[in-house]
């Protein structure tokens, strides 16, 4: 065998320049960003998004280790988060009344119960993953819905451990406070989540970087090929499974200490059909892709209902757009954008870019207006739809033209440019 | 007794239901490899394009034209939606159409109003055909039976008779095979999506009236629908056929049985005030078909009658 | 000396259809064995069977002695058999340096490990860059698999085979829609990476069969007809009448 | 980096809606938690409405003390998290009253994060209007000196319609049906206890309870009613698994009478339709065919004209007019003194004197007991039927034993 000795090899590995410049200075700057943001004074309702944002952070990071990093699809992600934030749920009331009456628990600080959150979403994976990660694609996917309506259905029945429809609540000013933090008010509260985000987002990625981590994704690729390399796919799959479920568990734990309640609701369908959402929303390709996900579907959530109260029509559109025209997400539009900026920053390219943009702006426009239009006519209490001082009454023909008028522009503008696109790639 | 019989009678009649439900996803489901979420939507939409066309035309019409309309949303959003993702995989589809549920339900918030609306059983069937056991048997149910034996029959025979049938059924299970055979795919997936979205209109017609006809039908009917076809099996008429009734007994037997836990397993000593000897078997009922979906997934991934696996 | 991989009256029918009936076939340590034979022989799938892809009906697979029968592929690998595709099978999302990375880990022993930096396995990394340079990959080590032409697909398809350092080495069609040019290169390739090791070869060009294999065997419709030197198997009129139906032909082309 | 960007251009956008709504100190802040989008989106629309319509009557009375009311919407999707940062948003924008109704899981929720909110933010106190949450542990186990409900709970309904059935000599045998969470197996344990109490004649015949919105077909359950031989039903439903009940009985011939909470809830006549004409009654603190002056009418007349919708929470406007009385006392937004106002404050409703209990907070009001017909003059949901009265359960009947240990702020 020819002897390689290994200053004949070349040095494949990215320079560490690269290395820093791509895999530390993201995670540097988020944690930077995150002990900026109190410096700006944010307001009450600030901080309770955000908190909730952080949260979703976690959570849709952990739903990317399956769905972008393993290729696995669930509808029921939601159950992982649920176990984790009920296992630290009660370990909150139990270091309460140790904190009475003494115990093993009195020692242990709120602070730490997203830890205990991993340790219950990773053991329900544990449990769980067994049986549904010997199958892959779309089975698995209808394992995991059958799977979320039969714990959703549990979560009511079993009342002495999810509390019936109500929730557990609990009190997280009790016991050892860590950092100096009595997490009372909410500003503390946010150096909680901060903190858990920032670790959380950065142990998955050190996940990624993993042998596991890198396996993933060539089970993901290629589940055959990966057993003539020496792994069997089915136990990758079952670690990732469980590695998310503790994730998403960690998520819970936050999430069971920022609202001192955890009801049966967080385990059901709807926020595992929302985190799902978040990850592609945001691009599950792109390891940052769901956090993006997540702080634009949080946001939506608890703002866009405050102007319409159509946003779910909105957010089923958003999402449907998204897979038809941006399947790479809000991370994959970002970085082409960057990339033409960076390649190619010409006159031409800009009005192309310009062009895109106005139609995009048409379309948007015109079938808001439309469709504040009907939800007002609809209501049919004689509401006036009122943006930007202008009056659009819906019970007139011309505001509904406008609407029309303006989304066919839209449209038109669109094809007319996808054609001169196509024509000049030929 | 009466039980047996009333649980028999009534789970036939939900299980045709489901059945007429669930045909068009097997179809589509098998052919284009398209779990469609919104398949419920369209049953949804049935209901209430027969509800609106009803005020016209009357009930015997809009038993006609409200699938046909279906059918016709269907063929667009396969025309101008899925097919421009075909390309891009299975799960891009399956998120579409998931998407695509949301919309159509706010959609339907938006024309139809957010309450349920007076859609009701046509006067001609509003009356009890007999009696059995001191409970009246309604006719409309007995209609209910006629429209879906008669579909299950049309199907058949558009499937076994003509050459369309014999091309679906070819692709059904070799879906690869078509486009060797010359055969325009594209437009072959377009009249079977639509297909399989008037399916669902019609069970939305004559199930609108006989259930609630209201936005949120689909939510709660979707995952049933699912559940019958992958129990059924993939491109098996006959196992969603199988499955549905299988279901519709299921649950109307496990809804007559009061025993709970405590009783059933009472060598084990449960507490019958306890959270586990508290649940009966028929609060477990509507649980069911997602139990038989998991273990038939875990135990036979095929299905009951299945060609082959997903 | 047992056979690096011996093969017992191995049976494999789909349903009615007899697809192996009955091959036996013993291949030495350190051998480079072919096996040729029409299309629909059944090598692809003799191939599928000894690497666990597929449950043989009966018979008996040994690898160095010891039955691989039943075996899943993943098990099959770890006792040291790995084999290459004839469509190219590789990751095509991630770059050439991550597809081989993928392919040595288990054979370093880091198995499913969670805990460790890849970045910082130095062992990994010398590895990996050993065999990208032993198959001329090193300056597309950071291109998406998914990116290169396909004479660098069917390269990587046998870095990857050839990556975890198995003694028995399987290649399906490695040069498979080449061209003259590219298949040279590929046949100084293959005799570069099986050196020391035992090679199981299913090729169509009877150049690459004849310039490179010890010992050769033909399959066919199932059932191995001959096993020799190419000399023996140039000169077998079996051969001849059952592989071509045309003398002239087949002297021509294993000349 | 992109994350940076989305993160700050979303941070400024947290920071805008902030600052661009704060509050004004003139305007006196409701803010009106409940779903406003989503399958229970009708719902918390129809209480909102009640709300805006009740807030314009007193404004255009001046006011409460001189200080102008405004309603704000917050949609929680009937989520409790989401109603924590709802509220969260509620506070940073001047509101000191939050109003919420649907979902008792919600409730406590929101009840239990005031009672945080208070202890921990003295002087910024917030004060609860429940005007639907009916689980009787709101004023009983987990009762706080910041919730009031207006809203007659479990326990006092099932009383009421006890009392009534105390009369109905022949009705030998009930069934209970009721969905399978906390609200229905409280109705459930309530009916039990208190039939065999009062009617100890009464046989009840079967109890089922059924999961929340899973029955598509409640024919086998009305199969085993009749079979059961049951001269009334007793049911917790409401909603979708209400109207598919009185439907599926309506087609089986069952023709016995069904007493709910919610038979007139919203949408239910409408899904219901002439299937429930004579058979569901319910027990409200409010129908719309009750006798009453000609103010009220004008209200319901004003509420409709401009909603396109009946009236069916006449405790908002109770609830609007207690807590006008109690500003108008006080003066000033002084919140611990308005709720010390509030605490055993009597109001002569249209429909009879009620009286805000001091010791757990629970409003007494009458209930009336009424049936579906067609021979109304007032109907509902433009579907030619409403409800007609059958019975007066006086306020103080509903009165029951509390276990409230009341802690007021010293």
């Amino acid at each position: 065998m020819t002897d390689y000795s290994v200053d004949l090899v070349p040095d494949l590995a990215p320079s560490s320049q690269y290395k820093f410049a791509t895999r530390v200075l993201p995670l540097l700057l988020m944690a930077l960003l995150l002990l900026v943001i109190p410096l700006l004074e944010p307001s009450r309702t600030s901080l309770s998004l955000l908190n909730a944002v952080g949260i979703n952070i976690v959570f849709a990071l952990s739903y990317n280790m399956l769905l972008g990093q393993a290729g696995m699809l669930s509808f029921g992600h939601a159950v992982y988060f649920g176990f984790g934030g009920y296992a630290a749920m009660h370990a909150m009331n139990w270091i309460e009344t140790a904190s009475y009456d003494g115990g093993v628990w009195a020692a242990f600080p709120v602070f730490a119960l997203p830890l205990v959150g991993f340790a219950g979403g990773a053991a329900a994976g544990a449990v769980i993953g067994w049986p549904s990660c010997r199958r892959a694609g779309v089975p698995f996917a209808m394992i995991s819905l059958g799977l979320a309506e039969l714990i959703a259905a549990a979560g009511l029945m079993f009342v002495g451990l999810f509390g019936g429809e109500e929730g557990i609540t609990g009190d997280r000013m009790n016991g050892v406070e860590a950092f100096g933090l009595s997490l009372g008010p909410i500003g503390e509260v946010y150096w909680f989540i901060a903190f858990w985000a920032f670790a959380g987002t950065a142990l998955m990625y050190a996940f990624t970087r993993t042998p596991l981590g890198k396996l993933a994704q060539a089970v993901r690729d290629n589940p055959e090929r990966v057993q003539f390399v020496g792994y069997n796919p089915n136990k990758v799959r079952y670690l990732v499974f469980i590695a998310a479920g503790g994730f998403a568990g960690l998520a819970g734990g936050m999430s069971a200490v920022n609202y001192e309640i955890f009801t049966p609701e967080s385990l059901s369908v709807i926020p595992s059909g929302l985190v799902l959402l978040m990850a592609y929303i945001g691009g599950a390709r792109y390891f940052a892709g769901p956090i993006l996900g997540a702080i634009m579907l949080t946001y939506m959530q608890s703002n866009f209902s405050d102007y319409s109260e159509a946003w779910l029509l909105y957010l089923g559109l958003l999402f449907i757009g998204m897979i038809m025209f941006a399947p790479r997400g809000l991370a994959g539009l970002l970085l082409s954008a960057v990339s033409g900026i960076q390649h190619s920053l010409t006159v031409k390219s800009l009005l192309r870019w310009g062009a895109y943009c106005t139609a995009g702006l048409l379309v948007v426009v015109g079938g808001v207006t439309l469709i504040e239009l009907a939800v007002r006519r609809s209501n049919g209490f004689g509401e006036v739809f009122e943006p930007f001082g202008l009056h659009l009454s819906p019970e007139q023909v011309l505001p509904w033209m406008y609407g029309g008028v303006l989304l066919a522009a839209g449209v038109g503008l669109l094809t007319a440019l996808h054609k001169v696109g196509e024509g000049e790639s030929k | 007794m009466e039980t047996v019989v009333f649980a028999l009678l009534n789970g036939l009649i939900y299980g045709l239901l489901l059945f007429m439900l669930s045909s068009g996803l097997t179809l589509i489901f098998s052919m284009m490899g398209v779990l469609n979420m919104a398949h419920a939507s369209f049953y949804m939409l049935g209901a209430y394009f027969a509800f609106t066309l009803g005020q016209s035309t009357g009930f015997w019409f809009a038993l006609f034209l409200a699938p046909i309309c279906v059918g016709a949303v269907g063929a667009c959003v396969e025309r101008w939606g899925l097919r421009r993702i075909h390309a891009g995989g299975h799960v891009g589809e399956l998120l579409f159409t998931f998407g695509l549920a949301y919309v159509i339900e706010e959609l339907v918030k938006i024309i139809w109003g957010k309450f349920a609306v007076a859609y009701e059983v046509p006067a001609e069937l509003n009356f009890s055909l007999f009696e059995l056991y001191g409970a009246q048997y309604p006719a409309y149910r007995m209609f209910m039976l006629l429209v879906s034996i008669t579909m299950l029959a049309g199907l058949w025979y558009l499937l076994k008779r003509t050459r369309i049938g014999l091309i679906i059924q070819a692709s059904l299970t070799h879906p690869h095979m078509v486009s060797h055979l010359g055969h325009n795919v594209p437009r072959i997936f377009m009249l079977v999506f639509a297909a399989g979205c008037a399916l669902a209109g019609l069970s939305g017609v004559i199930g609108g009236n006989y259930l609630v006809t209201e936005p949120s039908m689909a939510f709660s009917i979707g995952p049933i629908v699912f559940v019958v076809v992958v129990v059924g099996g993939m491109g098996s008429l006959a196992g969603a056929f199988v499955a549905s009734l299988l279901i519709g007994f299921l649950q109307t037997f496990a809804i007559s049985i009061d025993a709970n836990f405590a009783e059933i397993f009472s060598f084990a000593g449960l507490n019958p005030e306890g959270d586990l000897g508290r649940i009966t078997i028929s609060s477990l009922a509507p649980m069911l078909p997602f139990m038989l979906l998991v273990l038939m997934l875990m135990l036979r991934p095929r299905g009951l009658m299945g060609e082959r696996e997903f | 000396m047992t056979a690096a991989l011996q093969l017992k009256d191995v049976c494999k029918s789909f349903g009615p259809a007899n697809v192996i009936e009955g091959v036996s076939l013993e291949v030495k340590r350190g051998e480079r064995h072919a096996i040729i034979g029409p299309n629909g022989a059944g090598k692809s799938t003799l191939f599928n069977l000894i690497s666990g892809l597929f449950p043989s009906t009966s018979g008996q697979i040994l690898l160095s002695g010891r039955q691989i029968c039943g075996l899943k592929p993943f098990e099959i690998n770890r006792l040291g058999l790995s084999r290459s595709f004839q469509v190219s099978n590789i990751f095509a999302n991630m770059s050439v340096r991550e597809n081989v990375r993928c392919a040595v880990l288990w054979s370093l022993g880091y198995g499913h490990s969670f805990w460790r930096n890849i970045g910082n396995l130095k062992e990994v990394q010398r590895k990996t860059a050993e065999v990208l340079d032993k198959v001329g990959l090193s300056d597309k080590a950071d291109v998406p698999a998914v990116l290169l032409t396909y004479a660098d697909q069917r390269t990587l398809e046998i870095a990857i085979t050839i990556a975890g350092g198995a003694d028995v080495i399987l290649l399906d069609e490695p040069t498979a829609g080449m061209s003259h040019s590219e298949t040279n290169r590929a046949i100084e390739l293959i005799e570069m990476a099986s050196e020391g090791k035992t090679l199981l070869i299913v090729e169509h060009d009877m150049g690459v069969v004849f310039g490179l294999s010890d010992r050769i065997s033909v399959l066919v419709y199932g059932e191995i007809i001959a096993t020799g030197t190419p000399e023996e198997i140039r000169g077998d009129a079996r051969v001849r009448e059952a592989y071509l139906g045309d003398e002239a032909d087949f002297a021509e082309v294993t000349a | 980096m992109p994350k940076g960007i989305v993160w700050k251009i979303s941070l400024s956008a947290f920071l805008l809606s902030g600052s661009l709504l704060s509050a004004e100190a003139e305007t006196i802040k409701i803010g009106y938690i409940d779903p406003l989008s989503g399958p229970f989106g009708t719902a918390g629309d129809g209480g909102l409405k009640h709300f805006l319509h009740a807030a314009s009557e007193i404004n255009s009375s001046g006011g409460m003390a001189g200080m102008p009311v405004e309603i704000v919407g917050f949609d929680n999707k009937i989520n409790p998290k989401e109603s924590l940062i709802q509220l969260q948003k509620a506070i940073d924008q001047g509101v000191r009253f939050i109003a919420q109704g649907n979902g008792s899981s919600v409730a406590s929720a929101l009840t239990d994060a005031i009672a945080k909110h208070n202890k921990r933010n003295p002087g910024d106190e917030l004060i609860f209007l429940n005007y639907a949450a009916v689980d009787p542990a709101l004023t009983n186990a987990k009762c706080n000196y910041w919730h009031f409900r207006f809203d007659s709970h479990v326990d006092m309904k099932m009383a009421g319609l006890t009392d009534w059935l105390r009369d109905q000599k022949d009705i030998k045998s009930v069934y209970i049906l009721a969905q399978d969470y906390s609200f229905g197996r409280a109705f459930t344990a309530a009916a039990k206890s208190m039939i065999t109490e009062k009617r100890p004649d009464i046989q009840i015949v079967g109890t089922a309870l059924h999961p929340v919105a899973k029955i598509k077909d409640f024919t086998p359950y009305v199969q085993k009613m009749i079979n059961a031989k049951a001269d009334a039903v007793l049911t917790g439903n409401w909603s979708t698994d209400m109207s598919l009940l009185v439907k599926a009985a309506n087609a089986s011939g069952h023709n016995v009478p069904y007493l709910t909470f919610y038979g007139g809830g919203l949408g239910a006549p409408t899904a219901m339709g002439e299937s429930a004409l004579g058979l569901v009654k319910q027990i409200t603190e409010f129908h719309e065919n009750i006798e009453t002056s000609e103010k009220q009418l004008a209200r319901m007349n004003g509420f409709e004209d401009t909603y396109h919708l009946d009236m069916f929470y006449q405790r908002v406007y109770t609830a609007m007019h207690m807590l006008d009385k109690a500003v108008e006392a006080v003066g000033s937004l002084d919140i611990p003194k308005i709720a010390g106002e509030l605490e055993g404050m009597t109001y002569e409703s249209p429909y009879g004197e009620v009286t805000m209990r001091a010791e757990d907070h629970q409003l007494l009001q009458p209930l009336y007991i009424s049936t579906f017909s067609d021979d109304v003059e007032r109907d509902v949901e433009n579907t030619g039927f409403g409800f007609k009265t059958d019975a007066l359960i006086s306020a103080a009947a509903t009165a029951l034993p509390t276990t409230c240990k009341m802690r007021r702020p010293s």
